[in-house]
């Protein structure tokens, strides 16, 4: 079994609503260093929601997120993305109108510096600069087997591998933290044995931090170190995946209306 | 202060004309979530043909009554907006439901071009003239308060008392009856309304014949105040600001929105422009809506944006 | 010349230090390595190598798909006169475990995850088995196996050794003789243990050598290395005149990329079994069916012409200029775009080679200006005996003998060589051994064939498989199940074929339906159907494949030696013949024996006159799972033609 | 059909990066440079030039610049006739009121003053998008117009701001024959189609097309929608700005604003719908369209022999746009460029449909 460090995130008393409609609700809970973190709930549970808090695409009203020891309530994406947070997207939010490589190219753009006049004029630095990047993000291709599409539209690609750039565009911000939302949604079987493994070599060989949202609880309970279950903005429950299975409460709230 | 004060009735007037074409922008972005650019056009197209067939129907009927012609032409011109509605249903937004908002709005852009060429085609290119017999000769209100009163154009009057009546009208029309809480829900969300049945192309069809309704009252008034020409579908984009400071989906938006630029931009013309040499009337509206949309993006009564993910 | 591999190598890299000579397509461009970066890393393998314990004339084995450090792993025990032993990285770690015992393989250096965990299973029963370097550290991490390492390791380890004695590397290499084994294949034999076939640096140079004057090879051909470096094949083409002539060999990005990357390379030497060219030309054809009806026409017709045509051009016969015209028009509209399409518009010579080839594919590729051609040989010669000189390649012969090669065709029928590229023995086999080679240094191939007018070789089918019929209308008649089983292959709907016949009084035969063509062919009649078990029973294709059948009948009667060995039953079998049960052997030949042995009840069932038999079969999935297959299979008659070849 | 592309492997990151990785077509771009630089100048016409391919020239830069707006960063404008409106006199008061500016340099200027208003006015969009930010832009349109007409300082006191420029020259080199300007207008193109193309396909570039495509995600890989909008806004207001510049003094030579009014910018939106979006290559497609078509229905009924006069004609043009705008938002949203490529890879693919 993976070993976990210390916490990295450490979501404390969030509150969420918009206009009256409470998302969430005084939610806490903390992610360790290295381990596979899932959150699992009902559609509409906040799950999603969760996540555009602790990577700034939402303020929450109340509470705070600490990250890696920085606390903070706002903070705008592009500083989280700095502090090596990255993230997927349940209904995959890819560029469609760029090529595979361009998708994850973008990945990593905050390690780029050169600026506008030396990429317009393609002075050397700027050259080699994207030379560079490309060397990293083909690693990735290589690492998530998708060599035979590199250049192809995205949106031109079959679903299943349009998950696996995303994870990709992810991956490119080398993260330290990586949040999942339903990387697995809509998926077959064969595919989701993929994507397991990606997210366990991830979390293996990069020794990413990764916070899961995931519907199939089966996947959940056989990848994921510790779980928390929401439901209608609320935590339910916390632990490991057999405590949980075995909660009253989860058991009442999701796995009794799971599929 | 009399001089103020008929600016301010004058701003009012105009006001009042601006809501009237806004009105047009909102219904149709309500309901098709179309930002319709081609309204102004439609107000030229309109009042076109509202302006030759009054020439024409009594030539070709042979008689001589400019009520009846007048009538006849309005009858004809209105029929004319239904099926360029009809068209504009057909040929363009059945295919282009659930396209962005750009996308749509540059195929308004396209029809504005068409309607514009195909209306200069058909009712040639000159400047032409309706008389719907509002009554011309000013009138001397307050004459008690000020000395000499306040100078107010009778035409406005009557131009105002319509758009008034119109706008009411529409509001009702939004908020009471079957078809305009239909066109509310179909404005909510295209595939759950025609989910639960109502039928987007009608509605839509219904909708822009509303729009071109009320454009074509406004071409009625406009054209009886400054003659028809191809200007006023640049007037008409003066409703634009005013839809942005209103917010686009509401109604109430669009009236006080209109009032708003009416007023500001006379008095500004009156009190601020000469300052610049003038003429800042052209700008006004849009600058001001412009940092108003700084304060406020979703406008006066819009509903705010929130971006899902 | 140079005498063995490493001093190419080296000569290589003083004479063109900065020329390439390996290129990966890797990270998304063609990583390219020079001879003298090449030589490098080798004498940093070859120290490492030694550091661990490497001597001379111990056995390494390598396996993996093509990469160069893989290549240079070779090149690196062969510098310290050790052998490399090449196997199939596509086999089941069971079938590893002969060769590491036989050859008692002490070190391994393999290609990723995959093949280091068969080589820790091997290691379970071979524990002498020390030593496991892998090239790809995927998955790798958490391995704490003893004597697990990555390659790198051994680099570094064997550069700091290279520090300590420089001169070692050079010393090793030039103690290295012509004559010293040079490489160990093992040859899946159709029955019983493989074999090891061993060569010396002499014999693969000298007939590498041979066949690149032959072909007039230089220095700047470019090679894709895409098949098993484990079969001699590849290994003569990928490495042995890869050294002889210093050109560029490139590996392939990942299995799933071959064809783009065939594409991109463009190779002007090219090789492959008939299976791949037959592949090809059904994706082809597939591809063309998608196609409008103009461009089909244009397609079919200009095809037309080129087979009408092509093959003459090709062999440089005189062509009406009508004809030429024509032929030129439809290569600027079809023929170079479909090279270019399929990657062959560089190619200066193709060869097909390994089992007989259709000859509707070999003129389709030859029509539309590929210079195909066919050779014979076999691990055991080194492979070049007889090739196909440019402007003489036909279907049913395999060529020449070049330059070397003694060609004698025994009383019994047997076709016998003698080159100097002969194996030196059958490792640690002497019975094998005396068997193929006579004292007076004959090689029996077990091939039965005849040398034609012309001069070209016409291999008939393997000896020991030509038998006769027995009792019946046709006592006595030769029959040659491979020759038939090759005519039945030959049609696109056919996938393999056993024939069985001899000692029995009439030809039955086994038939495998090709999966792609057959489907699409049910898809286009639209006849459901679900899996392969399924259409392979439908009445449908019963009627096909009996057509097919009876065509080979036809023209089978035509020929009097043969005529007997038309087929009078058959069945479609309900599962794919596979290497992974053994049924076939790695380079796909149909191990008859064994099949006969497995499907007796079938076999009894045609003799039988049964018109429907039941059958259980247990496979292996390819992820290692068993499993049954069970089929109630309907056996079928055909109709056979009276001999026409006979004279009343 | 055309294409031989065995052989043609990329060995470093820097060859597969170029702009054309394939040989026939770094050929065929080769050609067509001798041609558009070399046959043209000797062989066209003065007519030609001067009706037909300067006009050209200078709008497919504009359309260019409004391209990398638009096309690429997805932000809609209607304004981008007053950003030319800004560069051309911008560039005219450097000319007119210091003696001896070159000519490149009062350009060049003019470009700044437009990237200037360009960012001033794309402010809002960090705030506001779509049919909003429409209108922002609009408001420079309209404000533009105005003080073209009304500041006198914004004309150097010309009346209703109507300029004329003369004597151009470029290092010494005259500027005058019809000839002279359109190599001088294409030369400043194929300059900015370059670097335009350096840039979208740079990181920068792909900011853009980010923000175009999903800006939240966007934004979650740490873009800065402020930075990546407003470079864009300055890029395009830039290039647009120099495109106004050589308007005034290569094409026009005398002006007043209605040169560059609203209908203005709605031909540069048109020339990219048309073309393609998001391509540099379609910027030259829409242009050329743009350029032609009037003339050509100009001419038509004479050709036929059926006659119209002009004012129809004109009118008939407006429809025909219109419905085109539409034709093509419906059919092919990626324009003429779109069918291109399409069109190219089924040669490269031929005999192949896919």
């Amino acid at each position: 079994m993976r070993k976990t460090g210390d916490v990295v995130l450490d979501v404390r008393n969030i509150s969420l609503s918009f206009g009256g409609v409470r998302a969430l609700s005084d939610i806490s809970f903390d992610v360790r260093e290295h381990e596979i973190r899932a959150i699992v709930g009902p559609n509409g549970a906040g799950k999603s929601s969760m996540l555009n808090c602790i990577n700034g695409v939402y303020q929450p009203q109340q509470g705070t997120i600490a990250l890696r020891g920085r606390t903070f309530r706002h903070m705008n994406s592009r500083q989280v993305a700095e502090m090596g947070v990255a993230r997927t997207f349940q209904n995959l939010a890819l560029f469609k109108g760029m090529s595979v490589l361009d998708n994850l190219m973008t990945g990593r753009n905050l390690k780029m510096r050169s600026n506008l006049f030396m990429q317009a004029l393609r002075l050397g630095p700027a050259q080699r600069e994207e030379s560079e990047q490309r060397v990293f993000v083909e690693r990735i291709i290589d690492f998530l087997e998708i060599q035979p599409y590199r250049k192809t539209p995205v949106g031109r690609m079959p679903y299943g591998l349009q998950k696996r750039v995303d994870l990709g565009r992810a991956l490119a911000m080398e993260p330290q933290l990586l949040l999942l939302d339903e990387p697995m949604a809509g998926m077959n079987v064969e595919e989701k044995q993929d994507m397991s493994r990606f997210i366990l070599d991830v979390n293996d060989e990069f020794g990413t931090t990764i916070v899961l949202i995931e519907h199939d609880m089966g996947v959940v309970m056989d990848i994921s170190d510790r779980v928390v279950v929401l439901d209608y903005g609320r935590k339910i429950g916390d632990g490991s995946p057999e405590e949980v299975r075995n909660d009253a409460d989860v058991i009442s709230a999701y796995l009794g209306t799971a599929h | 202060m009399a001089f103020f004060l008929e600016t301010l009735f004058g701003g009012l007037m105009v006001g009042m004309l601006y809501s009237l074409i806004a009105l047009g922008f909102v219904l149709i972005y309500k309901a098709s979530g179309v930002f319709n650019f081609a309204q102004g056009a439609m107000v030229l197209f309109a009042a076109m043909a509202m302006a030759r067939f009054s020439e024409w129907i009594p030539k070709w009927l042979g008689f001589d009554n400019k009520v009846l012609a007048n009538v006849l032409a309005f009858g004809v011109a209105l029929l004319a907006m239904v099926c360029v509605a009809w068209v504009i249903e057909r040929l363009v937004l059945r295919y282009l439901v659930n396209q962005e908002h750009i996308t749509l709005l540059m195929a308004t852009l396209g029809i504005t071009y068409f309607l514009e060429g195909f209306g200069q085609t058909l009712f040639g290119s000159a400047i032409y003239k309706i008389d719907v017999g509002l009554p011309k000769d000013p009138v001397f209100i307050l004459e008690n308060t000020f000395a000499g009163g306040v100078l107010i154009n009778k035409e406005d009057l009557y131009a105002a008392a319509i758009a008034a009546v119109l706008v009411a009208l529409l509001a009702l029309f939004f908020q009471k009856t079957a078809t305009g809480r239909a066109l509310r829900a179909v404005a909510d969300d295209h595939q759950a309304a025609q989910s639960i049945g109502i039928p987007l192309g009608r509605i839509w069809i219904i909708v822009w014949s509303v729009a071109g309704f009320v454009a074509l009252v406004a071409g009625v008034i406009w054209g009886s105040k400054l003659g028809v020409q191809f200007t006023l579908s640049l007037v008409a984009l003066k409703a634009l600001p005013v839809v942005i400071l209103g917010g686009l989906t509401s109604v109430p938006g669009a009236i006080i929105g209109g009032l708003i630029i009416g007023v500001g931009e006379k008095l500004s013309e009156i009190y601020i422009g000469p300052l610049f040499g003038g003429g800042i009337e052209i700008w006004f509206a849009y600058v001001l809506a412009l940092l108003f949309l700084l304060v406020r993006p979703q406008g006066l009564f819009g509903e705010k944006i929130i971006d899902r993910v | 010349m140079p005498s063995t591999f490493p001093s190419l190598l080296l000569e290589h890299a003083a004479r063109r230090p900065t020329a390439a000579a390996l290129r990966e397509k890797d990270f998304g461009i063609w990583q390219t390595l020079d001879w003298q970066s090449l030589a490098a890393l080798v004498r940093a393998l070859a120290c490492g190598l030694a550091e661990a314990g490497l001597a001379r004339g111990q056995h390494l084995v390598v396996v993996g798909e093509n990469r160069p450090r893989l290549y240079a792993a070779m090149l690196a025990a062969q510098s310290l006169g050790a052998v490399p032993v090449p196997l199939y990285q596509d086999a089941v770690a069971g079938e590893f475990v002969f060769p590491v015992t036989n050859a008692e393989v002490t070190m391994a250096i393999v290609e990723d995850q995959e093949q280091v965990d068969k080589m820790l299973e091997v290691r379970a029963t071979c524990p002498f088995l020390g030593r496991i370097w892998y090239d790809d550290p995927r998955g790798l991490r958490h391995y704490d196996e003893a004597g697990l390492a990555p390659l790198e390791a051994l680099i570094a380890a064997g550069g700091a050794a290279d520090r300590e004695r420089p001169a070692f590397f050079d010393a090793e290499v030039a103690k290295t003789a012509p004559d010293d084994v040079a490489a160990l294949f093992f040859t899946s034999g159709t029955t019983g243990h493989p074999k090891g076939v061993v060569h010396t640096h002499a014999t693969l140079i000298d007939r590498a050598a041979a066949g690149a004057r032959f072909d007039k090879l230089t220095e700047r051909e470019e090679v894709l290395a895409y098949l098993p470096p484990a079969w001699v094949g590849q290994n003569i083409f990928s490495y042995a005149q890869w050294l002889v002539c210093g050109y560029v060999v490139n590996c392939p990005e990942s299995a799933s990329t071959v064809t783009i990357d065939l594409k991109e390379i463009g190779p002007t030497y090219y090789f492959a079994p008939p299976r791949v060219f037959e592949g090809l030309l059904t994706t082809v054809m597939i591809r063309m069916e998608d196609a409008g009806r103009i461009k089909r026409g244009l397609f079919h017709r200009c095809m037309a012409l080129a087979r009408r045509v092509g093959p003459r051009l090709m062999d440089g016969q005189p062509v009406a200029w009508a004809d030429r015209l024509r032929y030129a028009l439809g290569n600027l509209l079809v023929y170079g775009p479909l090279r270019n399409t399929l990657g062959f518009s560089r190619v200066r010579v193709a060869y097909t080679a390994g089992e007989a080839i259709g000859p509707d594919l070999f003129t389709f590729y030859r029509s539309i200006g590929i210079n195909l051609k066919q050779l014979y040989g076999s691990t055991e010669t080194a492979v070049f005996v007889c090739l196909q000189p440019d402007h003489e390649a036909r279907a049913d012969t395999v060529g020449v003998p070049i330059e070397g090669v003694e060609i004698r065709v025994s009383d019994s029928g047997e076709v016998l060589v003698r080159s100097k590229g002969l194996l030196r023995e059958y490792y640690k086999n002497p019975a094998a051994t005396a068997e193929v080679l006579t004292p007076e240094g004959w090689y029996h191939t077990g091939d039965a064939g005849f040398l034609d007018a012309g001069g070209h070789l016409k291999i008939i089918d393997r000896v020991k498989d030509v038998g006769r019929l027995m009792g019946g209308a046709n006592d006595g008649a030769l029959f040659a199940p491979k020759y038939v089983e090759n005519k039945l292959k030959f049609f696109a709907h056919i996938k393999e074929a056993v024939a069985f016949g001899d000692k029995r009084e009439t030809v039955c035969a086994f038939i495998n339906i090709d999966m792609e063509a057959v489907g699409n062919w049910a898809e286009r009649r639209n006849l459901p159907y679900a899996g392969y078990t399924d259409l392979a029973q439908k009445r449908e294709v019963y009627e096909l494949i009996r057509e097919c059948v009876e065509k080979v009948n036809a023209d089978l009667s035509a020929d009097a030696m043969l005529a007997g060995s038309q087929i009078s039953r058959f069945l479609v079998l309900h599962k794919e013949l596979d290497a992974d049960d053994g049924e076939l052997t790695r380079t796909r030949k149909v191990r008859r024996g064994y099949i006969a042995e497995r499907y007796r009840i079938l076999v009894d069932a045609m003799y039988g006159g049964k018109t429907r038999q039941y059958v259980e079969t247990a496979v292996k999935f390819e992820d290692g799972r068993d499993g049954m297959v069970a089929a109630d299979l309907v056996i079928a008659d055909a109709r056979t033609f009276s001999a026409l070849g006979k004279a009343a | 059909m055309l294409y031989r592309e065995n052989g043609q492997f990329k060995a470093s990151y820097r060859a597969d990066q170029q702009i054309f990785p394939i040989l026939q077509d770094r050929v065929a771009i080769g050609l067509l440079l001798v041609l558009v630089f070399v046959v043209i100048p000797l062989v066209a016409s003065p007519y030609l030039l001067t009706a037909i391919l300067i006009p050209f020239v200078i709008l497919s830069l504009a359309a260019l610049g409004l391209n990398i707006l638009v096309g690429y960063c997805g932000q809609i404008s209607l304004g981008h006739g007053a950003f030319m409106a800004v560069g051309a006199y911008a560039a005219y008061n450097c000319h007119a009121r210091i003696e001896g500016m070159p000519l490149i340099a009062s350009l060049l200027i003019g470009g700044l003053a437009s990237t200037v208003v360009g960012v001033l006015f794309g402010i809002p969009s960090l705030r506001i998008k779509g049919l909003y930010l429409a209108v922002a832009t609009l408001a420079a349109q309209f404000f533009v117009d105005w003080a073209c007409l009304r500041l006198p300082w914004v004309t150097n006191g010309s009346s209703s701001g109507s300029v004329s420029v003369a004597g151009l020259n470029v290092l010494g080199l005259p500027v005058e024959s019809p000839a002279q300007r359109y190599l001088f207008a294409l030369l400043v193109l194929a300059l900015f189609a370059l670097l335009a193309k350096n840039l979208v396909r740079g990181a920068i570039g792909r900011e853009w097309m980010a923000i175009r495509d999903m800006d939240v995600a966007a934004a979650v890989i740490g873009i800065r929608p402020v930075y990546a909008k407003l470079t864009a806004f300055a890029v395009s207001s830039f290039i647009v700005g120099v495109a106004g510049g050589l308007w005034g003094f290569v094409h026009l030579g005398s002006w007043e604003p209605a040169a560059f009014n609203i209908d203005r910018s709605f031909q540069l939106l048109f020339m990219i719908i048309i073309g393609g979006l998001g391509s540099i290559m379609g910027s030259f497609f829409g242009a050329a369209f743009i350029v032609v078509l009037p003339i050509v229905l100009d001419g038509l009924p004479y050709w036929c022999g059926i006659p119209i006069d002009t004012a129809t004609a004109a009118h008939l043009t407006f429809m025909i746009f219109g419905a085109l705008i539409v034709f093509f938002l419906i059919v092919e949203p990626h324009g003429i460029a779109r069918l291109w490529s399409t069109a190219k890879e089924k040669l490269r693919l031929w005999p192949f449909p896919h």
